[in-house]
């Protein structure tokens, strides 16, 4: 047992930390420190896709022929811990991490040749369409229709929670083809052209102010059949290959961040006479949590070393989703009560790292109560963790 | 031992229950909020027309002569109304210290008019360093021949930018932290040398930071004795804090009643959400927490008044840590149980979330009111 | 609303006030502050059961005619509240709350005539026999049979956790007299001589290694018909009957008198050249369980008040038991981390107020870890909390 | 990056699994409880035929060359048999404080003896008034001649009572709590003026209070450098502390397993308890607990002889608090789910549950070290 890289690993954390070095501009760094949504900014996005497209490294597990880098998941887990110590943004995932593997796994030759490209360069932005009003965990009741009509389908539905849908030009969707047999069983993937007469897009607001999800309505949405990916019905495997392809994933160190933040901030905030960092309570608060998150970060390293070794991860990926989550949302808690009676603040103007003047002079502590407030939504999105709890105990007791 | 509500307290209950259902549902709300000001002056007048801006003061001083237990009675039905009027801050916080403190002059002044809804009025005492300690004054105050002249900033005033008249306080001695040498001064808004950085709060109040510089006061802008304002600024700081327990238990009922509409309600895998053992117990958890903070605003009520200064602010204290824990449990498990509309910003439960948590970051947070619980301990017997 | 007790109720208190100053000796108190099991030692309790009786005051609730006290719910709130600060025994409840009131309500006249005057002298000495291996949250599953042969019952089967049943000269049981219709239909209340042939009594040692429980074996014991407290198949009323007799309770005295323990303890205890009174973190985990405490006894009252005005106490009473039990098992977790390296102490002598010499100087040492390790079984007994919490949500949800 | 095991690793691990499967198991166990000792001395002479007393010490002194991830497959396989003979205290604390800190001369004489299981040892480090805190010493030890006078007391030392030499910790210059001045002794336990008043624990080991009066040894009795004692102490501390955290997650894995096979089991209102939601999901936070734990005990396991000793004590620290926190709720839950039986002393669970009470209570608690962690935050970049 040993937590050190090898030659070629620490090579590879050189390289990663050069390129940080070089294209993680102050202004991107700003931004992200001021984010309080999931995801960044489209801009802020935009920008880092390409920096990092440009080094080859924008998909990191595609196979290089479709211009992916191919990493192990040793080299993902050093990129994202040098990325997360240094601030860098996230890369949106809706194009390179949920529908451009479903197409490499599951589209025709003529359907990569097509999408792939253009989310590597930016020219096409996508969006999910999971979600219904109605079946959120429940995702095999979802009821958005598609019925052939010719070579197309004729879509009519509506999606709910759609992240970035006011700015992307394609939506990939699960839609019924079929009520006949199991409900998993007349669900197919279709790649869906936002600018198609019949769709139109909500905004929904988050309640800390935020515009980051929609709800898309599909009216008589006319859709080619070739923009089907695999067979018809074949969209609840889609759905669960995207799921176990997400498995693993490196959290650890953007939390790790987050508690330097919180150290910091409390280093920054004057209690009295003292700072708050002063504060036995408050400072072992936090130092609990620092543990749970160093005990995450060797939880997902023998996660992938597992991977690595090609067993499967079972119980771990839905204990990573609880744990990321719930750790979250109990460190947006203690920068709650750090804030003090600042939590209660609320700046309306968005994005917050485009505001010119602080009202409270300190910047951080305009993201700290709607960070505090769309962190909730951790325990929810991507299954709920009642959900992962089920599976879990589903494992564990073999129940 | 007696847990009834007089006739007159069923009255009140039932007429801000009444409002609340008639006047105050979620859409209105949201119309209500659209104002400039962020509420309705109209509102505002419905209040002092029904006598509840009038509530917690002496019959001598024109009000109806109401205590906590009435107070009690209105906050809990109005924290289910999820209301943006600033009653909090011009009735229990700056019309209580004026109240409380001012000469007679003073409340004709201004006491008959906050009454009847023609002045505004914000209690300003907070600073930054200090956070949620009333003792820590660093403004200081410093009398030049018959005038005050006042230098210094307040922080998190509660509705202290629309407010008319702002009661401070300032340092006439000593230093921070220092118990003696706090007094309280009125301040017309309007006061050359005042200025004040509006902001909102996640639950759709206004509140402000407050800057002093060379602020030129008559001697007659002091409230009560000089250098012995920190007792009557506490005192109110505890009645008003006990009041926000009402409010927040307000909230948390009307919360776990909407969840538990919607579980019943909502379908998932074949069968209505309130059929998963799990969410029920949650339920079960959230109506425990509420009925904790029931019995806490309760007690805080009975004592919020009570000249025996350690059993009050243990009874405050008490009660305002739970309803923070309480609120923060309720809050955060009604969303989660609401999955992902719990979220948005279209739907009360997240309202409710959010005033729940701003009232926990106000008048004391249930850290500061642990701290203070904790260091008056009743004496040990044996 | 007010706190405030009658002038009557006032002369009571001062009446309760003179009582324990009289008869509750420094003997008696030191063997409840050395208690760590759910009852006292039946020694205590006889002795203390007598001193009660003289005054009559043993069976707060029985009607005067049975020789009860007849005590209104205020009053036997400040009986228990001034009892509690005093540290007096509690009683034990098998005979005089438990099988009394059953008898009373649902008994024969030449029941309560044999039965309720040896309760309250202390000839008899009652142990409850409901759970049963396989049956414990479940009890309508119970097999204990009792087969009618003649004039008597011939009585097979077997019961858990029977406390004090070595101590006991009568038990009284749910049996099975029908397996027909719902299970609950088939049950019935007999009372058991302890004494008949075939009854043998095996010791259950608690984690702590105190004996407080048992299993009593039933061999074909004869019974008397005439010993069945109200009809066959009645058993389960009698049984709920005295669930709902149990409402309500006043536990918030007990569990503040352990929160003065504790910072009495706490004072004593040296950390350095401090005491651990001056440790932030544990007098606020202390003062946070006090706040729950203080809330539980208005919550108390509340409940009181209720039952007083004839409204039943809905979810409440489950809520009550929820949160004396959980506070019970933190206030000793708490204690377990005041007793720092001593919580892994482990006296083996019984009862610990029989002892001479402590190992550790400090014989409130000896207490903390059995009462942790016991108190473990409070939210498991009465109805585990588990179940208490489907009774809240059924009456919140209406579900 | 590699979590497997070496082969040498692996044969170990199924040893000691074996071990405790063939001659470990409840009943056997409660045999060997019922020792006047309290253990087994012939499981203790099978423990140094493995080889298992040697484990963790150089080649060069005779042992086996074992780091703390061979200790950490070898205690986490113990864990699950609640072994209760004299490992940790013999071999992990009173021998590698020999074994780091001796001369050649002190270790021939008893460390050869202690790896064949022919001598107990003890580590007499902690005292009542600093309760956690190895620093916290008053124990004098003078300078009188050629030799050394001590007097004093030592509190909670783990198998005191059998051992027959004792390794003391005691003051040869400064005050309590000051970090110079510490030494360490070796104490034959026949010697005159030592005495010790054994007492069990509550997971069927043995420990004493230890007093010292007048306690006369020879010049060689120093083992290391006179003063400089703190920090050997405190670097076998924490390896065999984090050679705790891996018992604690041998115990608690076994907890979890036994607890999933009775859901399964046992029927309640006509199903498996395993089917009820809210059983299901304490499982599941039963496995995160255990999973927690297991991280950080590698953690503790990979840097336990670090050189660094911030990055030492951050590691054991982290992983002892955790397997302080996840043993407590594991064990709860274990017994809460078995309901009645889980309380007794007849089934494995409860004493599952004394060990994982017991092992936080040992070699610092999970609140000790969380101060500990707290005050070792790494640097803060940028």
């Amino acid at each position: 047992m040993d937590l050190q890289f090898s030659a070629e690993e620490r090579a590879f954390q050189r390289d990663v930390r050069e390129f940080l070095e070089s294209e993680l501009t102050p202004e991107l760094k700003r931004a992200v420190s001021l984010t309080p949504t999931v995801f960044v900014e489209k801009d802020i996005a935009d920008e880092w896709h390409a920096r990092l497209n440009r080094r080859g490294w924008l998909a990191p597990l595609w196979p290089k022929q479709y211009g992916g880098a191919e990493w192990t998941p040793v080299q993902q887990f050093i990129y994202e811990s040098e990325a997360a110590r240094a601030g860098a943004p996230t890369t949106i995932p809706m194009g390179v991490r949920m529908v451009g593997p479903v197409i490499i796994r599951f589209g025709s030759e003529a359907q990569k040749a097509c999408y792939l490209p253009r989310i590597l360069s930016g020219e096409d932005t996508w969006c999910q369409g999971y979600s219904e009003p109605g079946s959120g965990s429940d995702l095999a009741s979802l009821k958005t229709r598609a019925e052939p009509e010719g070579e197309d389908y004729l879509v009519n539905g509506t999606k709910l929670w759609t992240t970035h849908a006011h700015y992307a030009n394609w939506i990939f969707c699960l839609v019924r083809t079929s009520s006949e047999g199991r409900p998993q069983a007349g669900i197919s993937f279709l790649l869906i052209d936002m600018n198609s007469p019949g769709i139109s897009v909500t905004p929904i607001r988050s309640l800390s102010g935020d515009h980051e999800v929609n709800q898309v309505f599909f009216d008589n949405v006319r859709v080619p059949q070739a923009n089907r990916i695999g067979d018809e019905g074949q969209g609840w495997t889609c759905a669960k290959f995207l799921l176990e392809h997400e498995r693993g994933g490196v959290f650890s160190h953007r939390l790790m961040a987050m508690v330097q933040e919180l150290r910091r901030l409390m280093i920054d905030t004057p209690d009295g006479e003292a700072t708050l960092l002063e504060d036995a309570r408050l400072r072992e608060r936090l130092a609990a949590l620092e543990v749970r998150v160093l005990s995450l970060e060797i939880t997902e390293m023998r996660v992938l070393s597992k991977l690595r070794a090609g067993d499967p991860p079972g119980a771990e990926s839905s204990m990573l989703k609880v744990e990321w989550s719930e750790l979250q949302q109990a460190l947006t808690e203690l920068a709650m009560d750090i804030a003090g009676p600042y939590a209660q603040f609320f700046e309306p103007g968005r994005p917050l790292y485009a505001l010119a003047g602080h009202t409270l002079g300190d910047e951080r502590l305009a993201r700290i109560p709607p960070d505090y407030l769309n962190t909730r939504a951790a325990s929810i999105f991507a299954g709920t963790n009642e959900i992962q709890r089920n599976i879990i105990a589903r494992l564990t007791l073999g129940a | 031992m007696d847990f009834s509500l007089t006739e007159e307290q069923r009255l009140l209950q039932e007429s801000v229950q009444r409002f609340v259902q008639d006047s105050y549902s979620f859409e209105q709300r949201r119309a209500i909020m659209a104002n400039p000001e962020g509420f309705s002056r109209e509102v505002w007048s419905q209040f002092a027309e029904m006598g509840w801006l009038a509530l917690p003061f002496d019959e001598a001083d024109g009000g109806l002569g109401g205590g906590p237990v009435d107070t009690l009675v209105m906050l809990e039905a109005l924290g289910e109304g999820l209301v943006v009027e600033p009653l909090v801050a011009t009735v229990l916080l700056a019309g209580r210290a004026l109240a409380q403190a001012g000469d007679d002059t003073q409340k004709a002044e201004w006491l008959a008019a906050l009454m009847e809804g023609r002045l505004l009025a914000a209690l300003a005492v907070y600073e930054r360093r200090g956070r949620h300690a009333p003792d820590w004054v660093e403004t200081r105050a410093a009398r030049v021949g018959d005038s005050w002249r006042l230098d210094g900033s307040k922080s998190a005033v509660l509705h202290g930018a629309c407010a008319d008249l702002l009661l401070v306080s300032a340092r006439t001695a000593g230093s921070p932290e220092e118990p003696k040498g706090i007094s309280l001064f009125a301040i017309p808004a309007d006061t050359p040398g005042v200025s004040r950085t509006p902001w909102q709060t996640i639950d759709g109040l206004q509140a402000c930071e407050l800057t002093l510089e060379a602020v030129k006061l008559p001697g007659e802008a002091l409230v009560g004795e000089q250098d012995d304002g920190l007792w009557q600024v506490e005192t109110v700081l505890d009645e008003a804090a006990a009041a926000l327990c009402a409010e927040a238990v307000g909230a948390m009922s009307a919360l776990t009643r909407i969840t538990a509409d919607y579980l019943r309600q909502r379908k998932q895998f074949g069968q209505p959400l309130a059929a998963f053992q799990v969410l029920q117990h949650r339920m079960a958890d959230m109506s425990m927490e509420t009925e904790r903070a029931r019995s806490l605003a309760i007690l805080a009520a009975l004592y919020a008044r009570s000249e025996d200064t350690a059993t009050r602010e243990r009874a405050v204290s008490a009660a305002k840590f739970q309803a923070g824990r309480s609120g923060r449990f309720v809050g955060q498990q009604a969303v989660q149980l609401h999955g992902g509309i719990g979220i948005s910003d279209e739907l009360s439960v997240g309202h409710y979330f959010k005033r729940l948590t701003a009232l926990d970051a106000r008048l004391g947070s249930a850290d500061w009111h642990l701290t203070r619980f904790a260091a008056r301990p009743v004496a040990v017997a044996g």
